[in-house]
């Protein structure tokens, strides 16, 4: 009998304490207090931790510049932990406790898909640099005008490709692309990339594609996808995957043999020191940005140079930009509004021009089924002399594409 | 009143044969000994009527039905109860939960008349400290226990496998009387594997004597201790007496 | 019935968790939601392992039903507080089944065999697109009780009590006398007229339920299934985790388990935004070490000067 | 099993074999080497579980530990990896015997759940030290050498990777010998049989134990240090090994260290065998586990429960 009613009170103690320790403090911010944006990222992964610096970055520096409308900004971020409950929770926090006008950050689209109901409760303006599912899209729905999204969905993505390399064929008349076979991921980066590709390809000639187990999910092994690669005997090979899959696919398609005239990586990361591989030499890649971008755009630089400066590390995902553009979109926006009431936020949000440093100027356009779409397609790059160089679009171009791909005894 | 038959009864374990064409049968209140040197099958014999092993060839039947290939908790439903050699108590149930398990699995009862049976059928064995854990038992509370353990399953035939083994003299003459007290208040046929002579002599109307997995003899104390052949069997394998 | 403190003291608790929405914000109440999820996992778990067996089929159960009741919701039209109950159920049937065969295996053949089975249900999600999804999963038109989170926080809290209670059924009923001889030792169990295999097959199948009902919840309450969230390993190990540092084979041990975990788990990531994951595995690391029967088992020997409390079988050898 | 029966399986297994070589030779050939893989990052697994009795949950945590240390040493000295694994072996000793002393020392006497969530936390740990460290971004070392292929006729393939088959035997050999040749390893064998009776006998349990635990860590880091060269390495590249390899020990049986091997085998040719077919790797995980669960189910037929 003791110990049950001493277990009880343990009980009823952890319950209070709980309550006690998340009541947070409720106080409308006065046009003293800072200006409060929200977060959310998988702190523990390269994305979430890149990501959320570049925001801070963007913060200190609008801070430096004096603040928005007199105020200063203060971001405060959220781990993930890459869960939807978490993601889902941290929102709830962020819209309650933390009390913020704003919410940005994101990555990863079953993350997404938990928050999206949350979202939608508080409908607060809401500017998403991940997520690239259709599903997310879906759950979004045509009329959440508070939602802007920067990363082009995964059939925007497929687009661009479709639309670049076509540019490319068309203006490098040596370039022969008829036969494609896409090696990817089982997860649902990968599945995605497939399903979009093979309709949006199927007018540029034969489209196959193999599955593959990513190292970065316990795999590692490519030979047998390679192996039938290879006897299809492609003019281009593709993989979409992980950072982790990037140097062990060439390791295993020198191994065996296998030489397309383009190969062409997709994963949302390369590993650190990939450039520096002789194999590495003259990879396509998609992407949004790289440090070649500092050549030719200002932002970009003042960018690269800040987060280099701050946090002692190169930017090594295009989320770092990408986060960094959102926190100057709100800034922006903000500014135009000349108040925080989200109605008139989203007015001035649906007015950006933003000359972002990923070489694009974002706008804002309805997508399939949202309203407020940013960026809507990737870029294809090349690693050149250890260096990602830009392709296409060629308004961005840092190099011109090297082909064929040079031979695995040639390096 | 129960009756145990045994026919043909045969065990082997890759190629050895543990128990050997045994045929045997008692019931009612009779109290048999079974006895033989070590390795002889006797607590194989127990564990093929009580379900832990199931027999090479042969036949088991409890008042006529055939249990040969039956799990062992319908057996104990038909009334096979056993002790076992080396103490299995449940360790983390009271002594006088572990004597409910039989009243609640075996007869249906519901914790409350378990319980309330349990606490007299502890009382009748003399055991004083059933809300205790087993842990702090000495041993022949916990032979006790065992013995209540089968005896709420309500056996219509009792096995007790070595239920002395450990106890001091005093203690074996309690044990001694408690189980005559048993046979014949219950009015169950117990079947007694024992090595202590003087417990058998005590205790069994009628003794077998198990060698080499087969029946060496069969009669009363007196009978089979003149027996030339268990005379042999007992001088090769040692002094039990 | 004469009212004991111990009855008066649990209404008051259950009260005051029906209340907590009234004095706490959307914000506890998710974090009090997650760990409800998490809490029935560890609770089923829990009624499972004071057989001896250790499952970790908790994930794969968790995502049948969390599909059953989204699948259900989507193809049927059915009303998502029934597909919730219908999902349980369905995971019930599916385990009962797999029990049928996997029953008779011990110990760590037991959790690994489990293990494989949840693997297999999710590579079987995974690769029949045209009904389940496939890798992209599937979501759903909206929200159950269309985000109000006041209902969802009672659905929630009602799934927790109902497995609080039965949970505290296995401990009071003679099914706890069963699973408990089971786990102590299977020969004396079932020379006293215990039928095991029914009983592990019963357990399995109500655990099992349980945790499809969990994967229903959060399915419903997010609004989406996919074969890597739904299946997700976390789903495994921190229940587990939360159960043993609660303290094992008792219904309160899950429960402060999962409240205690829970709770650090958030409070850690506001003070440590990088790095948290480290402090936590550490307070997991130093719980274990210094509290090996949990805190439940801890305050016991506070209590009882108990210095055992249960034990689980050694490992086959 | 009887003579003639062995005899049989063994010449149908062969025949089989055969004619999967003639058919592909890929299948064999990707097999093997995969088998290898598995076979010894298993290896230390069944070792600690025969032996010390514990499922160690941090089992890949230390080979990703093992890798990142292999790759910072190859990266400053300027040292060819396979080089750099003897230094970073000793230092993992060194770290299994820390870990030992410090954490599983102290639950080797409470239930083996304990253990099993001792080690859970202290994956998280390792893990999550080196993510923040290190960033969850991938690293790779470039090493010529291990895209050697070899062409006999149409077919090329990789040679570099019988590295894995061959480190499995070397292990397997090496751990045998230890265990029935020396000492140290006798009384390990003793130990793990009959703990108690060890004791009684007069062997130190905890030091075996100790050893025991450091030497699979530093097996396990060595395969690190090999994973290492062939692909690229970040902090969560550890932990389905962990899985993988806690069931290739079921599937052999604990206690049989020949039995990863067999298991690993038969594992790893059949998975490329599904994957030679294009379009149905993606079942090729099914396989897998249904295997494990066949062989556990047939074998809890045959004998009694296990």
């Amino acid at each position: 009998m003791k110990k049950l009613v001493v277990l009880v009170l343990m009980l009823a103690l952890v319950t209070v304490s709980t309550t006690l320790v998340f009541a947070g403090g409720q106080e409308e911010g006065g046009s003293d207090q800072p200006i409060k944006l929200g977060g959310v990222w998988p702190l523990s992964d390269i994305t979430g931790e890149q990501g959320s610096k570049a925001a801070q970055q963007a913060v200190d520096e609008i801070n430096a510049a004096g603040g928005v409308l007199g105020r200063q900004l203060e971001l405060i971020i959220l781990d993930s932990e890459f869960k939807p409950e978490k993601g889902a929770a941290a929102i709830e926090r962020l819209a309650t406790v933390e009390n913020v006008d704003v919410f940005l950050g994101g990555m990863a689209s079953s993350v997404h898909l938990g928050q999206i109901p949350i979202l939608k409760k508080y409908k607060k303006l809401t500017v998403w640099t991940g997520a690239a599912s259709h599903l997310a899209e879906n759950a979004i729905g045509g009329d959440a005008d508070w939602y802007f999204h920067l990363h082009p969905w995964d059939y925007q993505q497929g687009g661009s490709y479709v639309d670049g390399w076509e540019d490319i064929i068309g203006k490098y008349s040596d370039i022969k692309v008829d036969k494609w076979f896409l090696a990817y991921e089982e997860g649902p980066f990968g599945s995605a990339s497939f399903e979009s590709s093979k309709v949006l390809f199927s007018d540029m000639g034969d489209f196959d594609g193999e599955s593959f187990k990513s190292a970065a999910a316990g795999g590692g092994d490519y030979k047998a996808v390679l192996q039938h690669a290879k006897e299809s005997n492609p003019d281009i090979f593709l993989w979409a995957g992980y950072g982790a899959d990037a140097l062990p696919l060439l390791q295993q398609s020198k191994a065996i043999g296998f030489e397309p005239a383009l190969y062409v990586g997709a994963p949302p990361g390369w590993p650190a020191d990939f450039g520096s591989s002789s194999l590495a030499e003259d990879v396509f890649l998609y992407g949004m940005w790289a440090p070649a971008m500092n050549d030719i755009n200002p932002v970009s630089k003042k960018f690269y140079d800040g987060f280099v400066e701050k946090f002692n590390v190169i930017p090594a995902t295009y989320f770092a930009p990408l986060s960094y553009s959102a926190v100057y979109l709100i800034k922006e926006a903000i500014e135009r509004a000349g108040s925080l009431d989200t109605e008139a936020l989203i007015t001035a949000m649906e007015q950006s021009k933003y000359k972002s440093a990923l070489g694009e100027t974002i706008t804002f356009k309805p997508s399939k089924v949202i309203k407020h779409q940013g960026i809507e397609g990737q870029k294809i790059l090349q690693w050149q002399n250890g260096r990602q160089e830009i392709i296409w679009p060629f308004e961005f171009s840092t190099g011109t594409p090297v082909y064929p791909f040079p031979g695995w005894e040639n390096r | 009143m129960s009756k145990l038959e045994i026919r043909n009864l045969t065990k082997k374990f890759a190629g050895l044969v543990a128990v050997n064409n045994v045929d045997l049968s008692f019931g009612g209140d009779e109290i048999i000994g079974i006895i033989g040197p070590n390795g002889a099958g006797k607590t194989t014999l127990i564990n093929l009527v009580s379900g832990i092993f199931y027999p090479s060839s042969g036949q088991i039947l409890i008042d006529g039905t055939d249990i040969t290939t039956m799990p062992a908790h319908k057996r104990t439903r038909l009334g096979v109860g056993r002790t076992f050699q080396l103490i299995h108590p449940l360790e983390d149930l009271t002594t006088i939960e572990n004597i409910m398990i039989g009243f609640i699995f075996s007869q249906d009862l519901s914790m409350k008349i378990a319980k309330e049976k349990a606490e007299m059928l502890c009382r009748s064995l003399d055991l004083d400290r059933w809300d205790r854990s087993v842990s702090q038992l000495n041993i022949l509370e916990i032979k006790k226990m065992e013995i209540a353990q089968a005896l709420a399953t309500n056996p219509g035939v009792l096995l007790l496998d070595e239920v002395m083994a450990g106890l001091n003299s005093d203690e074996l003459k309690e044990l001694i009387g408690l189980i005559k007290k048993v046979a014949k208040e219950k009015k169950v046929a117990i079947g007694i594997v024992e090595h202590v002579m003087g417990v058998i002599k005590e205790l069994a109307d009628r003794v077998v004597v198990l060698e080499n997995g087969a029946i060496l003899a069969d009669g009363s104390f007196q009978e089979v201790m003149k027996n030339p052949d268990v005379i042999a069997a007992y001088l090769g394998g040692g002094n039990y007496a | 019935m004469k009212i004991s403190p111990k009855i008066v003291i649990f209404l008051i608790i259950i009260l005051l968790s029906i209340a907590f929405p009234f004095f706490a914000g959307p914000y506890q109440q998710s974090i009090a939601k997650n760990v409800i999820i998490y809490m029935i996992l560890a609770l089923s778990w829990n009624m499972l392992l004071k057989t001896g067996q250790i499952s970790f089929g908790l994930a794969g159960f968790f995502g049948i039903g969390a599909y059953a009741s989204v699948l259900l919701s989507l193809k049927l039209g059915i009303p998502p507080i029934l597909t919730i109950v219908l999902g349980g159920i369905v995971t019930s049937l599916v385990a009962s089944a797999m029990g049928m065969i996997i029953l008779r295996l011990r110990a760590m053949y037991f959790a690994i065999t489990t293990l494989a089975l949840g693997e297999i249900f999710r590579v079987i999600i995974h690769n029949v697109p045209n009904f389940a999804g496939g890798a992209h999963g599937l979501i759903l038109p909206g929200v159950i009780f269309d985000g109000n989170g006041l209902y969802t926080y009672w659905l929630f809290l009602g799934a927790a009590l109902f497995s609080i209670g039965l949970s505290y059924y296995f401990d009071k009923s003679k099914i706890h006398l069963a699973l408990t001889a089971i786990r102590d030792n299977e020969t004396t169990a079932k020379v006293r007229g215990i039928d095991i295999f029914k009983y592990l097959l019963i357990v399995f199948t109500i655990t099992a339920g349980m945790q499809g009902i969990a994967g229903g919840l959060y399915a419903q309450s997010f609004g989406f299934v996919t074969p890597e969230s739904s299946f997700s390993g976390d789903f495994i190990l921190l229940p587990i985790a939360m159960a043993l540092l609660g303290g094992i084979y008792t219904t309160a041990g899950p429960v402060v388990g999962a409240i205690v975990l829970g709770v650090i788990s958030e409070y850690l990531k506001l003070y440590i935004p990088y790095g948290h994951l480290i402090v936590y595995g550490l307070i997991i690391v130093i719980v274990i070490l210094f509290m090996p029967n949990g805190i439940i088992g801890a305050l016991y020997v506070k209590i009882d000067g108990r210095k055992t409390f249960g034990k689980v079988d050694q490992p086959n050898e | 099993m009887t003579k003639a029966k062995r005899l049989f399986l063994s010449g149908g297994i062969f025949i089989l074999a055969l004619i999967i070589f003639i058919w592909r030779p890929t299948i064999l050939i990707y097999g093997i080497q995969r088998a290898g893989l598995y076979a010894a990052v298993a290896l230390p697994m069944a070792l600690v579980l025969g032996i010390v009795h514990i499922v160690n949950l941090a089992h890949g945590e230390l080979l990703m530990v093992g890798a990142y240390l292999t790759y910072f040493v190859s990266v400053t000295f300027g040292l060819d990896p396979l080089i750099a694994l003897l230094p970073v072996a000793v230092v993992m000793f060194l770290l299994g015997m820390v870990i030992y002393k410090l954490t599983i020392k102290h639950t080797l006497k409470a239930p083996e759940l304990n253990q099993l969530i001792l080690t859970f936390g202290l994956a998280m740990v390792l893990g999550q030290s080196v993510n923040l460290i290190a960033t969850s971004q991938p690293r790779t070392l470039t090493v010529d050498y291990v895209s050697t292929s070899l062409s006999i006729g149409e077919l090329t393939f990789g040679v570099y990777d019988f590295i894995f088959p061959a480190t499995a035997l070397i292990i397997l050999g090496g751990l045998l010998f230890f265990l029935r040749k020396t000492r140290v390893g006798k009384a390990a064998q003793a130990v793990g049989q009959n703990p108690r009776g060890a004791e009684i006998v007069g062997i130190d349990v905890d030091k075996i134990y100790l050893i025991i635990f450091s030497l699979s860590t530093a097996l396990v880091s060595i395969m690190g240090s090999l994973y290492l060269t062939k692909q690229s390495i970040f902090p969560l590249v550890g932990g389905p090994f962990t899985m993988k390899s806690f069931a290739l020990v079921a599937m052999a049986g604990i206690g049989s260290l020949p039995g990863v091997l067999i298991a690993s085998l038969v594992l790893g040719v059949s998975e490329t065998f599904l994957l030679s077919f294009k379009g149905y790797g993606g079942w090729s995980n099914i396989v897998f586990f249904a295997f494990i669960i066949g062989v556990i189910l047939i074998r809890s037929h045959k004998g009694k429960q296990i």
